[in-house]
């Protein structure tokens, strides 16, 4: 994690520091404009008029060094997988990684008879939120969202035992 | 800058006993400091601004969760997120240039409100050729993007910064030019002149004399300050479609963040320059208020207005291509601008 | 005209070039040999009469003991279809390009290669447009077999535990 | 100075770009900004369709065909569907055929809708692409009405469709189509004739029309270049003939045929006619009728081969089905119309800056999915 992460212990000053820490991140949450499959044009449509993600603070950004956080909206093949990989390389910590849609989780419909779809992205990338549905509905996508803010709310800067 | 000694002082009575090498650059510090923390406020609010502006355009509401009412807190979350990023230097990037470019930019955008008169008494440092040093020093900020574009050693970087430079350069032949007939007019160089020049309510500003003269150069002067602050439709340096994000592509955390406040903060200067050099400055549509205070809010409220027109033009219009961006100033702005002065000077001439 | 006529047309200018027709089927057909088939593609694109000068798909098939490379031509001028069929051996597939006739079949010739391993001779640039370069086998082929795993990641089924 | 050494400069443009509307990626040489040579990549997004549909039986198809061009779900269905249609003699009740021909139609605008919205946000107006989804999101609440979807239908069926139309479809169809043709005005008076962007895109990456058939271009890009050909009209299926409209055919009115805008405006005047198609169909929709009448419990296709093509919002749709008898295709091969649009970009881009050849890219509308299926 960044600078301040894991060098000291719980105490009063550390929760209070953890809750803004914690409030500034997923208060703002940019995603990396990099929509895959069907569920990017669901992504689409959450940024849009109607369900409008900004009002949760998110705004995608097309450079992943400016992104928190990484929509994988759609079917992983093998021939992605490594540019998913350094797509997630590159952006900065704290990252957080949503795989939206049944073919970001499992693979979805082709999980059986796909022999070029990866079956889960959490094979190449450490997933947070999982959002099932073919495709989630912006509903779901926004859900998706909120539940990623709340794991990030119950982070801490506090050295932790496995550390 | 006297009248802020003159507070200063009588605010820490102690300062008297003091060397007045030590007191003298101390209040510089601070002076600096104030405006720093008045362009970093600034910034928080024009962008919570800006989203709202843009949302509402495009039948959305904007940020509305954080902070409570309608998201007024967004923008300070977002600063502090950006602050408290992993910072990326890219492992092929030149680490020097690529440390120093951002500050420089940074730089050039701070530097000129050193000599922006924000009302009569308000103002860093009187110079007598203030509006020369204006044009000289927002120069450098060229010099810092170059810098981040080829230091990241990324290809869209390159473009972008290549983009950038060719754009910055031009268009400060026609800003240039334009601002020169306001010179002529007013015969000073001061801003403070420049805004004396003004007095007596709203039909005395510099935009109505000369007629048509200055008001060609007024609009010169804004749409060359729009390109030189990169913003829509100039913004190919950063061609969101085109270029993922131009000169800062590799930047990250807190460093983007400093590009993304000298862009902010450039945008107040050309609306602060703007109104200065045509709309009466500090001056109020009926004249200059003795209250103090009355200055630095119109001053800012005319700031503010020519940063919401550019943030209209963001959110309505498309962007220009490389070469139809160079076409327009250099095969429509520089010869008009240039016909608009010499225009000037024989009506200055004549009249007089 | 129907496709009738123009097999008439191609067994009086091409008589050696003509394998069989099939009148009866669902589709007619004409099978071609596969050394003639771009003089015969070049005549029915610059015939007057004819002019097919769109090429609509390309397809590459696999029966248990044959491959087949189909073409589907469509005249924009006159309006008339007509179809294409080459026979080729399933252990050493290989045929003479049409894209110096079209265009258009330039994609389509990469495609059969990549999943039928069809070599096309002549091809300006023949080599896999689908599947990553390094991938093995010819998927689509009827005996293929999916690998078990590509560059490490697992092909077939995912996770311990999953079956 | 005659000895500066200069170099071209290899760009890799995607899988994760913002102009390339998904993951393809062009490989372009450059001199510049001029670009020299482009080399597309594609098959980021091969989901292996075609082996999907040796292995699964001609009804679970359908879901995988609505998968492949996601923009424009229900005009793939209606294409497979017809094409298995052809193996089958089915003779189908009139509402069926109305009923589809309403749904192409509504998904034609609204895939146009995100081809007009993602084409401004390729010229840098963020704007148009948020008043696009705003009312293709119109066009969704009806197919939610209908299919319970909101992208991904599985609504047209092998001889009918899933569901009947709810009750009150009909009024908030015409209510759509009310509210829709002056929203044309808007988008018009936003981007179509906003003097930055018709110098952006007018003139720029011109396709002739022999470079357009030679390349198998198809669909509205092929009407740009002022070729007249849409085959609901020359080749009619369904009921197409039935309908009183025009096929749009450029005119290259701010700039030559074939040109960037020509390609974008054949989409906004296509929108208006498929506007009118809707309202001709929902005013002649025959009366209650079981639209599952004609649904095959099993589907056993004769031997034999059908090609079968329709129009797709970007260009012809077809489906080569060889079937053996049984109830699954042995082979499957389908002529995706992106793909043989993107195949000429490497023809058409050359010489171009980079800014247009995102214009171009943006332009020719394509869709992932079907491209790599």
């Amino acid at each position: 994690m960044s600078i301040i992460e894991n060098k000291y212990r719980d105490n009063v000053i550390i929760t209070s520091v953890d809750k803004f820490m914690n409030w500034a991140r997923l208060s703002s949450l940019w995603p990396i404009t990099f929509g895959i499959a069907c569920c990017a044009i669901e992504m689409m449509a959450t940024a849009a008029s109607r369900y409008d993600q900004d009002r949760l603070g998110i705004i995608p950004r097309p450079s992943p060094r400016q992104a928190d956080m990484m929509i994988v909206a759609g079917t992983v093949t093998f021939k992605m997988a490594s540019r998913i990989k350094r797509l997630y390389e590159q952006m900065p910590e704290p990252k957080y990684v949503i795989a939206m849609g049944c073919c970001a989780t499992s693979g979805g419909p082709y999980w059986q008879h796909g022999y070029h779809v990866m079956k889960g992205v959490d094979q190449v990338i450490p997933v947070d939120v999982y959002v099932p549905g073919c495709p989630p509905r912006p509903e779901s996508l926004l859900e998706g969202f909120i539940k990623l803010q709340d794991k990030i709310r119950r982070e801490t800067i506090a050295t932790t035992k496995a550390a | 800058m006297d009248y802020f000694i003159q507070i200063v002082t009588d605010l820490l009575p102690g300062l008297d006993g003091l060397p007045v090498w030590l007191v003298i650059p101390s209040i510089m510090f601070m002076f600096g400091a104030l405006i720093f923390t008045g362009i970093s406020i600034y910034s928080l609010i024009i962008l919570w601004f800006e989203r709202k502006i843009a949302a509402h355009m495009q039948d959305r509401l904007g940020p509305m969760e954080v902070g409570g009412w309608h998201g007024w807190l967004q923008t300070v979350a977002d600063a502090v997120k950006l602050l408290l990023k992993e910072d990326i230097i890219p492992a092929v990037a030149d680490r020097k240039l690529f440390k120093l470019a951002p500050y420089i930019v940074f730089l050039a955008a701070f530097s000129v409100f050193a000599v922006l008169p924000f009302s009569d008494k308000i103002v860093g440092s009187e110079l007598n050729i203030g509006i020369f040093y204006i044009l000289a020093v927002s120069s450098i900020g060229v010099v810092g993007i170059l810098m981040a574009g080829w230091a990241s050693n990324n290809k869209w970087a390159l473009f972008g910064s290549m983009r950038s430079v060719a754009q910055l350069v031009s268009y400060e032949i026609p800003i240039g030019l334009s601002i020169l007939v306001v010179v002529m007019s007013v015969g000073s160089l001061s801003m403070r002149d420049i805004v004396m020049a003004q007095d007596g309510g709203i039909f005395n500003w510099m935009i109505w004399q000369n007629a048509p003269f200055n008001f060609i150069a007024f609009l010169i002067l804004f749409i060359a300050g729009t390109a030189e602050t990169n913003r829509v439709p100039f913004d190919i340096p950063e061609a969101e479609s085109e270029l993922v994000a131009g000169f800062h592509v590799e930047y990250s955390g807190m460093r983007f963040s400093i590009f993304f406040l000298a862009e902010y903060a450039n945008m107040l200067a050309v609306g602060i320059i703007a109104s200065t050099l045509f709309l009466g400055g500090w001056q109020g549509i009926t004249g200059a208020s003795s209250a103090p205070g009355i200055g630095l809010i119109w001053m800012l409220l005319k700031g503010f207005l020519i940063v919401l027109v550019m943030i209209w033009f963001r959110w309505t219009l498309p962007r220009l291509r490389v070469d139809q961006l160079m076409y327009v100033c250099w095969k429509v702005l520089v010869p008009i601008s240039f016909i608009n002065m010499v225009g000037a000077g024989i009506w200055i001439g004549l009249s007089s | 005209m129907e496709s009738s006529e123009v097999f008439k047309l191609i067994e009086s200018n091409y008589p050696d070039a003509l394998k069989s027709t099939d009148l009866e089927g669902t589709e007619q057909s004409v099978t071609i040999d596969a050394n003639s088939i771009v003089d015969v593609c070049n005549y029915l694109k610059t015939e007057s009469e004819l002019q097919f000068t769109s090429l609509m798909c390309l397809s590459g098939v696999d029966y248990e003991d044959k491959m087949e490379v189909v073409y589907h031509l469509h005249s924009l001028l006159h309006n008339h279809r007509v179809t294409l069929k080459v026979e080729l051996s399933r252990e050493d597939p290989k045929l003479p390009t049409v894209t110096t006739v079209w265009k258009a079949a330039d994609w389509h010739e990469r495609e059969a290669y990549d999943m039928y391993g069809i070599v096309f001779d002549g091809h300006p640039d023949l080599r896999r447009i689908l599947l990553p370069d390094d991938w093995e086998g010819f998927p689509l082929r009827k005996d293929h077999v999916v690998a078990e795993e590509y560059r490490g990641w697992t092909i077939r089924k995912i996770k311990d535990g999953f079956e | 100075m005659p000895d500066l050494k200069t170099e071209e400069m290899v760009v890799q443009m995607g899988p994760q770009h913002p102009a390339t509307h998904g993951v393809l990626r062009l490989e372009i040489t450059t001199d510049g900004e001029i670009v020299k040579k482009i080399d597309p990549h594609i098959g980021y997004l091969h989901r292996c369709f075609e082996k999907h549909c040796e292995v699964l039986n001609y009804h679970q198809i359908i879901p995988f065909v609505d998968r492949c061009d996601y923009l424009a779900a229900m005009n793939n269905e209606h294409g497979y569907v017809m094409a298995v249609e052809k193996l089958l003699d089915i003779e189908l009740p009139p509402r069926v055929e109305y009923i589809r021909v309403i749904m192409s139609e509504l998904n034609r605008i609204a895939s146009h809708l995100v081809a007009l919205g993602t084409f401004g946000l390729d010229i840098g107006a963020i704007t148009p692409f948020l008043f696009t989804f705003r009312d293709r999101e119109k066009i969704l609440d009806l197919f939610e009405m209908t299919s319970g979807a909101r992208l991904l239908y599985n609504y047209i069926w092998i001889g009918g469709v899933a569901f009947d139309l709810p009750n009150g479809f009909v009024e908030k169809c015409f209510e759509f189509i009310d509210y829709f043709l002056p929203k044309l005005k808007e988008y018009d008076d936003l981007l179509s004739y906003n003097k930055i962007f018709i110098a952006r895109t007018a003139k720029v990456a011109i396709i002739p029309p022999a470079v357009a058939i030679e390349w198998g271009i198809t669909g509205p890009n092929l009407r740009a270049s002022g070729v007249d050909w849409d085959l609901r009209r020359d080749e009619p299926y369904s009921i197409y003939d039935k309908f009183d409209w025009d096929v749009i055919v450029a005119d290259g009115r701010v700039g030559v045929l074939g040109d960037s805008w020509s390609r974008y405006y054949v989409r906004v005047l296509e929108m208006e006619q498929s506007a009118n198609i809707v309202k001709q169909a929902l005013e002649g929709l025959p009366s209650d009728e079981n639209v599952k009448s004609a649904v095959p419990r099993k589907v056993k296709t004769k031997e034999g081969s059908v090609f079968f093509r329709s129009e797709n919002p970007r260009g012809e749709l077809g489906f080569y089905i060889i079937s053996d008898g049984s109830d699954i295709p042995h082979r499957l091969k389908m002529r995706s119309p992106a793909f043989c649009n993107l195949s000429a970009i490497s023809d058409i881009g050359e010489g171009l800056l980079i800014s247009d050849l995102v214009a171009l890219l943006g332009s020719i509308d394509i869709v992932l999915g079907e491209i790599d299926r």
